[in-house]
């Protein structure tokens, strides 16, 4: 187990060198530098002066071997915005984002999994067909304008919810862009789930399960469960790097706090050790969920085993 | 045998209903088993064996259901009991068994569950009981190191011990008829024979009732004391397994038995062309009328094309459906 | 219906083999699912040794994952050997797939087991049976659609259903199109893996005959494998039996079914149940060994009733020659031989 | 194949989008750039302006029937080249088997690791917002999933014995590849090409959020729908109609997908990839 | 309203609408008016920006002595000043801020402004390590010597140039909880979501400041802005021209409408060595082609002022008697002719997505200058692009928006041939007249005549047309009804003397 677990690790090492590589070349030849975005008009002599200062007249791969080596030992540089060290700010951001990402995961496997089961229990009834109707228009939103209706709608109209920010850090800030961010990953969810019960049924062992005489209440909670959790697990893996990606939006849109809207600034301003280290942790973060998923699969799927 | 049959199956009538029409997947299906009988039903595939089978557990499913026809098991008629009813039969009563031990096992519970399971279902155990009882289950098929096997996983067991769970499964509550439904079809053909040989002794010792399916007409013939022949749809013929293959009335029966290549012919008569019967199997949607055999039959007349053939009770016993039996 | 075939191929002393095995092994490295680290090594062929003969039918039993099906697909090039030799008319074939895929493919060809399975849903009989020829130069429309034609004929077919797509065919049509397919190239070798047993009890003596039959008005030397012991004595000439990657016995298939000297060719033919005998089948004891894990000595020693110390002692025994010429991989194969015949005939 | 309401449903919806973009200039009232009077600038729905006009008077209307164009462009054409990348590397990858299929698999998760909207977002940075760029960035971020079905397939149908067979009859990689394997997988690929052009489509929206959309000189929905933003509570019009337009065309494209599933592959309804 | 006593206590909820973050907590670094927003609460410069009077008066100084022909000021700095760890400022605390901004390894932006003071570039260039030009003559007195004759005022009133306690901000961590001179100290910083700052009790103005605590919350997104003050949330928004027009026609919101007059002219910049942008008939039948007026009412929504010229309308020396290019399509076809263009030309607009000064602006004008045969080809590009090709002067036209203000001298000063394009003479402008009364300007005492010199030069722009003269923005801030004491900035609306803003009791936060 504990093997496993190191080699998993070691294993994702070339995937983050390749991020970094990536971004790096990227925005090597991304038009616009930081020294552009600090003002309409600045100073010309203190602009060259900053662009010396961060390197930006190094050439490349000297930068991305000053990079990777630095990276070795943690380090990820410092903001050419804030000249703050960049692992300093992705650690203010990084808990408001994992607080809406799993709060948005939370909403979608509490909605999604059992308006899957219940869908599929009874296939093409009106439960069904209500369901995955929802649940297709959930995936068909543009999600900003859906926040924007859910802003409008829970926070303007009925006042029951703020609209914005991190306030206090309370739950109630959380629950709009939970919800915006939640629709799209609890409506495949409940596709998912229904699919995978569907399919479940179908099977030979719930046959045999009928054939001892068991309810289908039983047959569900006993046999069909525990298989459409490995299918719904892999959903959920996989739907934590949309969701990483849908944040962006959805942060800037409620100004929330998050890595999302660090990395959007980021961008815009040039700020390349700030995009640079963003983008590592997201995949990071991508990376672990995926490590933890696969770990859930050992205890979920016997036939998986950690030797 | 003068007792009451345990199970007595007359006339039934399974539809199929693809979207725009039904039509009959199995019809003029009756035959009887009695108490601790083995009875088999053979034939090639698609013919009808499994529906047959799990009508008689309530098993069907749409797009199939039982059209017509009469399903009694101790002179009860079953067919129409409520779910719950059907339920306390099904596993409890009348037990069953599947082809492929592979997926007919749930992958993710560990086998002694499986078992105990059916404790729990049928007997009112709790579940610590339950288990205690899935090691002795598992012991009686003669699965070594039992109170360990119950932890393992079906991927964890070799072919031939998960079709002994599977038979644990079925035997555990003691049933009075077991369906077995080709148990030994995914197997290799050594462990066939244990598979058999176990099955056939514990329903022996337990007085249970065998309706064992297969398509192996060698198999059934040494495991069945009569033997019912499927084509499909249609029982065409039904005898002491002594009888139909070395004497075989219909000439479905006649054709299968002399196109098989049997181990020690050529030893014995050289290499001679296997006899071969004509054409192919029908399609569920285009049976022909008549006598569904009558396309490919050496034998066929026009009655054979326009009339389907009643059943034939044969003095030596039996039933054959055919115009022209010999 | 025998071209002369351009080959310059030396002639060998021993002109009768057309096809020869040498040592065959084929171990898969297992990665032991997703999960595991530990990488073991599958010996799924270890140690084969086989010779085919111009016009022969060889059969090849043994159970299910003996190792029959890589023997034929490294014979086919498809699946390189880890060590061995074979030796196809006079050509090695031990590079694995990217030796010359071209000639081997005018020698040696195949029959699959499962008929829907082995047919391109999305490509016409035509189609399927074209598109070789023109792999292989042959450019003119008449000869192609003559060669199409005359080779739906030989399998039983009509020329007209060429047009149909496979799901059109029954599962028996089907076969015959995979063999058309197989023998369109006019190969001298046609390896059948399991041909019948996929298919409806009433149509296996259709296909069994027409091999026969294509076997001889087209000159084939076979490797037959089944499962299915009645079809392999029907069909074969020599026949040669696996058990867990290894040949366990081989001789005239006289010799293996009356009088089989290895227990477990002993085993299977006892285990076979026969529709006009009723005997309680024989019964081996024990399941096969696991491939990954095999028992030490001799394989089938575990599951032998005639194993003794020396039978489970490293290493397994070697292939010995019989009095009547046939080899068998067991120490006590001469006490044993004979005394097992109890189930061959009645 | 049985019709399913899904695929009638998502059929017709996606077909009138693709008509509608055909027969923009039939279809448009004026011209969506062009016909711009500030004169008339964001008047609500009427029956000259049957969606209303924007801030610089052009009629929403004319708007969004060309914006169908750019968005169905977008969908499509970067869909496109997703399909190809990902079937390229899938099926080489499941074919050869390898250290190309390790290099492949390597790049695939890699992909799968970077969230496909933030790595669009940095593609878009570099070349700059604009139609092409946005074709571009949408096409190389997205081709994980097509390209994990492609590998699958082949793998699976590699081991299938016409695939065996051909390369028993001596025929060459590619032939094989493109004859053997291709015409067998595109079911699958059809339905999740279908699902990403939905997705393409939301990313355009999303893209545009964020600042880095596409802003030719026509309009696409995504871009319509978020310079409205700022006038939801007052000029409501000047988002619906375009929020309308991108959520029935990706309603239709979903449902589309999954009437395709059900339809080519009743058996495995969305099995995990 | 302002009849009523200040109330104490309470909280103000600002906002800081310019992007989903604060760029620093040192104020030094960064130059984006979203910053400074924060800054003015709390930090203070020497100087601070007046905008009662529009223009800068002394804010950390008693008074200023001028010497020298006009170069040498001596201030007498305030003796109550605390900073926020209790400490008394003095001189040393001012010399060491400005020593530290022109630490030339640092690149801190406020360079461009302590530069003036004489041996102030030495130290950027690492050649000495104190500015020669300031001396301390004992704690609460410091001498100033400036390199030009200019107002001290406009290079030492913003964040850029606060005064920071000396030892202390020498010391690591005092950016993660900076200490300044202001009326609120610092409380928390949720990077992308708030500064929250509380009243600092030694604050040297009397009775202020009066909320208990300010709130400055990061939000962006106009819409959720939008959503957030009509849902009472937040004291203040800014406002785009959509929303302009909305609260203005709303009666609940109509009466939180503040506006000014910033000091920044959008224009659009010709480039001079793309041929048809040499003639300057060219340049002005560009202005006489586009309906500027028509823009502004119906696409800016009003939310703007028609420039005139350069100089913008809050500018000291704005000319009320200049009236604006009048649209006449015709004269701008004539004059076309007659630079040899009948047909009209191409050109590669390039512009950014601005909303009141980019990409719709320029759609906007595309049909009408169509009108004249000028083709108008759209190059879009980020923010962060823009600039930098404004500065290389790789375009052919561009849309802007540029700070002319308040310093008018400096605003003109752009536009001498000695200042380089990537300062800020973006259209690269060369016109002797203009750089002789931008010279003589700088040589005058007295300030009326340098205004008069200043205002011609501002016609003479006007003249020469360098650009499209589109408009001067127009700021509109929300304002909570409860929310009093906002003052007009014309530097920038948002930047607001906290300590004058006081919340009455309907305030709905805590
Ligand atoms: N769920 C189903 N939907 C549609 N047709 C079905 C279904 N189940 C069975 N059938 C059809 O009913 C007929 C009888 O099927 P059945 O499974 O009983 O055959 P069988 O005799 O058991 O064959 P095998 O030897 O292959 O198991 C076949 O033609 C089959 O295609
Ligand atoms: N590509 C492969 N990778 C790993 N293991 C393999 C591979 N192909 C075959 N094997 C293993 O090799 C062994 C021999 O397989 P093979 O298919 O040759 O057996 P077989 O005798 O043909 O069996 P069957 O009668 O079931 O067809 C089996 O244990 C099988 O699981
Ligand atoms: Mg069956
Ligand atoms: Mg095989």
């Amino acid at each position: 187990m504990l093997s496993f677990l190191i080699r998993r690790l070691l294993q994702t090492i070339p995937t983050v060198l390749a991020v970094v590589l990536l971004v790096f070349v990227l925005f090597s030849v991304v038009p616009g530098s930081i020294a552009s975005t600090m003002s309409d008009d600045a100073d010309p002599q203190v602009e060259l002066r900053l662009k010396k200062q961060l390197g930006l007249d190094d050439p490349v791969y000297l930068r991305f071997g000053t990079y990777v080596a630095r990276l070795a030992t943690g380090n990820l540089g410092a903001s050419f915005r804030t000249r703050e060290p960049v692992t300093t700010m992705i650690a203010k951001r990084a808990w408001p984002t994992l607080q809406l990402i799993f709060a948005s995961m939370a909403f979608a496997v509490v909605l999604g999994v059992p308006l899957g089961f219940v869908a599929a229990l009874r296939p093409g009834g009106i439960v069904d067909s209500a369901a995955m109707v929802l649940a297709v228009s959930g995936l068909s939103l543009a999600k900003f304008w859906l926040g924007l209706l859910l802003m409008y709608l829970f926070a303007l109209k009925l006042g029951w919810l703020p609209s914005f920010g991190y306030g206090d850090g309370g739950g109630k800030y959380l629950i709009l862009p939970a919800v915006t961010l939640g629709v799209s990953p609890m409506a495949l969810l409940a596709r998912t789930t229904r699919a995978a019960v569907l399919e479940i049924m179908t099977a030979d062992f719930v046959r045999t399960a009928r054939s001892k005489g068991m309810s289908e209440v039983r047959v569900v909670k006993w046999h069909v469960m525990r298989n459409a959790l490995v299918l719904i697990l892999t959903t959920m893996g996989l739907q934590f790097g949309a969701l990483m990606g849908q944040a962006v939006v959805v942060e800037k849109l409620f100004s929330w706090p998050g890595i999302g809207s660090l990395l959007v600034d980021s961008v815009l301003q040039r700020d390349i050790p700030a995009v640079q280290g963003s983008i590592l942790v997201v995949v990071l973060f991508f990376l672990a969920i995926n490590l933890l998923i696969d770990l859930l699969y050992g205890v979920i799927d016997p036939r998986i085993r950690y030797a | 045998m003068t007792a009451a049959p345990l199970l007595e199956v007359e006339d039934l009538r399974i539809d199929l209903d693809d979207g725009a029409r039904r039509v009959a997947a199995a019809e003029g299906v009756s035959f009887r088993i009695s108490r601790g009988e083995t009875f088999g039903l053979v034939g090639e595939s698609g013919c009808g064996k499994s529906i047959t089978a799990l009508s008689l557990i309530g098993l069907l499913r749409p797009p199939l259901s039982i059209g017509s026809g009469v399903i009694r098991f101790e002179g009860r008629e079953i067919q129409h009991l409520s779910a719950a009813a059907q339920r306390d039969l099904r596993g409890n009563r009348i037990a069953m068994i599947f082809q492929e031990p592979m997926t007919a096992l749930n992958p993710v519970s560990p086998v002694g569950r499986q078992i105990a399971e059916m404790f729990v279902l049928h007997k009112g155990k709790s579940w610590r009981e339950a288990n205690q009882l899935a090691v002795e289950a598992l012991a009686s098929v003669r699965v070594p190191a039992p109170e360990r096997r119950v932890h393992d996983y079906p991927h964890q067991l070799s072919g031939g011990m998960r079709q002994r769970v599977m038979i644990a499964i079925a035997l555990a509550c003691g049933p009075d008829l077991l369906i077995a439904d080709e148990p030994t079809t995914a197997l290799d053909v050594t462990v066939q024979a244990e598979i058999i040989e176990l099955m056939r002794n514990l329903c022996a010792e337990r007085g249970t009732a065998i309706l064992m399916i297969s398509h192996d007409l060698g198999l059934v013939a040494n495991v069945c004391r009569r033997v019912a022949v499927m084509y499909a749809g249609r029982i065409v013929e039904e005898r002491g397994s002594a009888d139909i293959f070395r004497a075989p009335a219909h000439p479905y029966t006649q054709g299968l038995v002399d196109s098989l290549p049997r181990l020690g012919s050529r030893a014995a008569l050289g290499r001679t062309r296997l006899k071969e019967i004509a054409g192919v199997v029908p399609a569920i949607t285009s049976f022909p009328d008549g006598c569904r055999f009558n396309p490919r039959c050496a034998q066929a007349s026009d009655i054979c094309r326009t009339n389907a053939p009643t059943a034939d009770f044969l003095e030596a016993g039996g039933l054959v459906r055919c115009h022209h039996h010999a | 219906m025998h071209e002369p075939r351009d080959r310059a191929v030396e002639r060998k002393p021993d002109d009768d083999v057309i096809l020869s095995v040498e040592d065959l092994a084929v171990h898969f490295p297992l990665a032991g699912g997703l999960f595991s680290r530990d990488r073991r090594l599958l010996r799924a062929v270890d140690g084969v040794d086989l010779t085919l003969k111009r016009g022969e039918c060889l059969g090849l039993v043994g159970e299910s994952g003996s190792g029959k099906s890589t023997v034929a697909l490294s014979i086919l090039g498809l699946q390189a050997p880890t060590r061995g030799r074979i030796v196809v008319d006079g050509q090695a074939v031990t590079d694995g797939p990217s030796s010359d895929r071209k000639a081997l493919a005018r020698t040696v060809q195949i029959v699959f087991q499962d008929p829907y399975a082995s047919l391109n849903p999305r490509q016409t009989v035509r189609r399927t049976l074209e598109d070789p020829l023109r792999v292989h130069g042959v450019t003119a429309a008449s000869e192609i659609e003559d060669r199409v034609a005359t080779m739906l004929r030989h399998v039983g077919l009509r020329p007209e259903q060429a047009g149909r797509y496979p799901h059109e065919f029954s599962g028996g049509q089907r076969q015959r199109i995979g063999i058309a397919r197989a023998l369109i190239l006019n190969p001298k070798i046609v390896i059948c893996d399991e041909p019948v047993s996929a298919l409806d009890v009433s149509i296996r003596a259709q296909i069994i005959n027409l091999l026969l039959e294509l076997k001889d008005t087209l000159g084939l030397s076979y490797i037959m494998i089944s499962h299915d012991l009645g079809v392999v004595e029907h069909m074969s000439d020599r026949v040669a039996v696996m058990y867990l990657g290894r040949i366990v016995e081989n001789g005239h298939w006289r010799e293996i079914f009356e009088r089989p000297a290895h227990p477990y060719t002993q085993a299977l033919i006892a285990a076979i149940p026969d529709p006009l005998r009723h005997a309680p089948l024989a019964t081996t004891g024990g399941d096969l060994p696991n491939p990954l894990n095999p028992p030490n000595g001799c394989a089938f020693s575990p599951r032998c009733r005639y194993a003794e110390d020396v039978c489970r002692h490293e290493p397994g025994p070697v292939l010995g020659t019989r009095p009547d010429g046939h080899t068998v991989r067991c120490w006590r194969a001469d006490e044993i031989a004979g005394s097992g015949v109890l189930a061959a005939t009645e | 194949m049985k019709l399913r309401a899904n695929l009638v449903i998502g059929g017709a919806l996606f077909a009138l989008a693709i008509l509608v973009g055909l027969l923009a200039p039939w279809l448009a009232h004026t011209d969506p750039v062009l016909d711009a009077n500030l004169m008339n600038a964001e008047e609500p729905p009427s029956w000259t302006w049957w969606f209303g006009t924007d801030g610089q008077g052009r009629d929403i209307y004319s708007r969004v029937v060309y914006g169908a164009r750019i968005s169905l462009t977008v969908g499509i054409v970067s869909q496109l080249i997703n399909s190809v990348i990902g079937v390229a590397l899938g099926l080489s990858a499941g074919y050869f088997g390898g250290w190309w299929d390790d290099v492949v698999n390597a790049l695939t998760n890699l992909m799968l690791a970077i969230p496909s909207l933030i790595f669009a977002l940095a593609i878009m940075a570099v070349l700059g917002p604009g139609l092409t760029s946005l074709l571009i960035a949408l096409g190389l971020t997205n081709w994980s999933f097509t390209c994990r079905i492609a590998r699958a397939s082949a793998l699976s149908l590699r081991s299938q014995g016409y695939v065996q067979a051909a390369t028993v009859l001596g025929y060459g990689d590619f032939r094989i590849m493109f004859t053997q394997l291709l015409p067998n997988m595109l079911g699958p690929l059809i339905v999740i090409g279908t699902l990403g052009m939905g997705s393409a489509v939301l990313s355009e929206a999303a893209l545009s959020f964020l600042g880095l959309g596409v802003r030719p000189p026509f309009p696409s929905w995504g871009s319509m729908l978020s310079e409205a933003r700022d006038q939801i509570t007052t000029a409501p019009w000047l988002s619906v109609f375009p929020g309308l337009a991108i959520f029935l065309t990706v309603l239709g494209l979903n449902l589309l997908g999954d009437g395709l599933r059900d339809s080519l592959d009743p058996q495995s309804r969305s099995r995990r990839t | 309203a302002e009849a009523q006593t200040p109330r104490k206590g309470g909280t103000i909820r600002m906002t800081a609408p310019y992007g989903s973050s604060f760029t620093s907590l040192d104020i030094h670094t960064t130059q984006r008016a979203q910053d400074e927003i924060y800054a003015k609460a709390l930090h203070r410069s020497l100087y601070i920006w007046n905008s009662a009077e529009g223009k800068p008066v002394l804010e950390l100084a008693r008074e200023d002595v001028v010497s020298g022909g006009g170069l040498v000021h001596t201030f007498k700095l305030r003796d109550d000043a605390y900073f926020h760890n209790g400490r008394k400022m003095t001189a040393d605390d001012v010399i060491w801020s400005y020593n530290r901004i022109m630490d030339g390894a640092k690149a801190y932006p406020g360079a461009r402004y302590v530069r003036v003071i004489e041996g102030a570039a030495a130290v950027e260039k690492g050649q000495a390590k104190e500015i020669s030009g300031l001396k301390k003559i004992d704690d609460f007195t410091i001498e100033m010597k400036l390199t030009e004759k200019v107002d001290p005022g406009f290079y030492f009133f913003t964040a850029l140039t606060s005064i920071y306690p000396a030892d202390e901000a020498a010391k690591d961590g005092f950016i993660q909880k900076p200490i300044g001179l202001g009326p609120y100290k610092f409380v928390e910083h949720v990077p992308g979501s708030r500064i929250v700052l509380e009243r600092w009790e030694k604050f040297y103005k009397p009775g202020k400041p009066y909320a208990d605590k300010v709130v400055v919350a990061v939000m962006g997104e106009a819409a959720a802005r939008d959503v957030a003050f009509r849902n009472k949330e937040i004291d203040t928004s800014v406002l785009g021209p959509a929303q302009y027009v909305a609260y203005q026609s709303d009666a609940a919101l109509k009466g939180t409408v503040v506006e000014v007059a910033e000091v920044f002219t959008r224009y659009m910049g010709m480039n001079p060595a793309f041929k048809p942008f040499t003639d300057k008939r060219v340049r002005q039948a560009i202005n006489y082609a586009i309906d500027t007026d028509l823009i502004i009412n119906k696409l800016v929504k009003g939310k703007a002022y028609r420039a005139t010229s350069w100089l913008p309308l809050t500018s000291p020396l704005y000319d009320k008697e200049m009236k604006p290019y009048a649209y006449d399509p015709a004269k701008a076809k004539q004059l076309l002719a007659e630079a040899g263009y009948p047909n009209g030309f191409e050109f590669e607009w390039t512009t950014s997505q601005n909303e009141s000064w980019g990409l719709p602006i320029v759609t906007a004008v595309i049909p009408m200058l169509d009108k004249v045969g000028i083709k108008a080809k759209v190059k879009q590009v980020e923010a962060a692009v823009l600039s930098e090709v404004v500065r290389s002067g790789d375009y052919q036209a561009f849309i802007y928006s540029q700070q002319t203000g308040p310093d008018p001298q400096a605003a003109l000063k752009c536009f001498h041939s000695a200042t380089p394009q990537s300062a800020c003479n973006y259209m690269n402008f060369r016109n002797a007249e203009f750089d002789k009364l931008i010279d003589e300007a700088g040589q005058a005492d007295d300030i009326a005549k340098r205004g008069q010199l200043l205002q011609k030069a501002n016609a003479l722009l006007y003249e020469e047309a360098p650009v499209w003269f589109f408009n001067y923005n127009k700021a509109v801030m929300a304002v909570q009804p409860w929310l009093h004491g906002v003052q007009l900035n014309a530097t920038e609306l948002t930047h607001q003397n906290v300590e004058d803003l006081w919340v009455d009791e309907t305030s709905p936060a805590k």
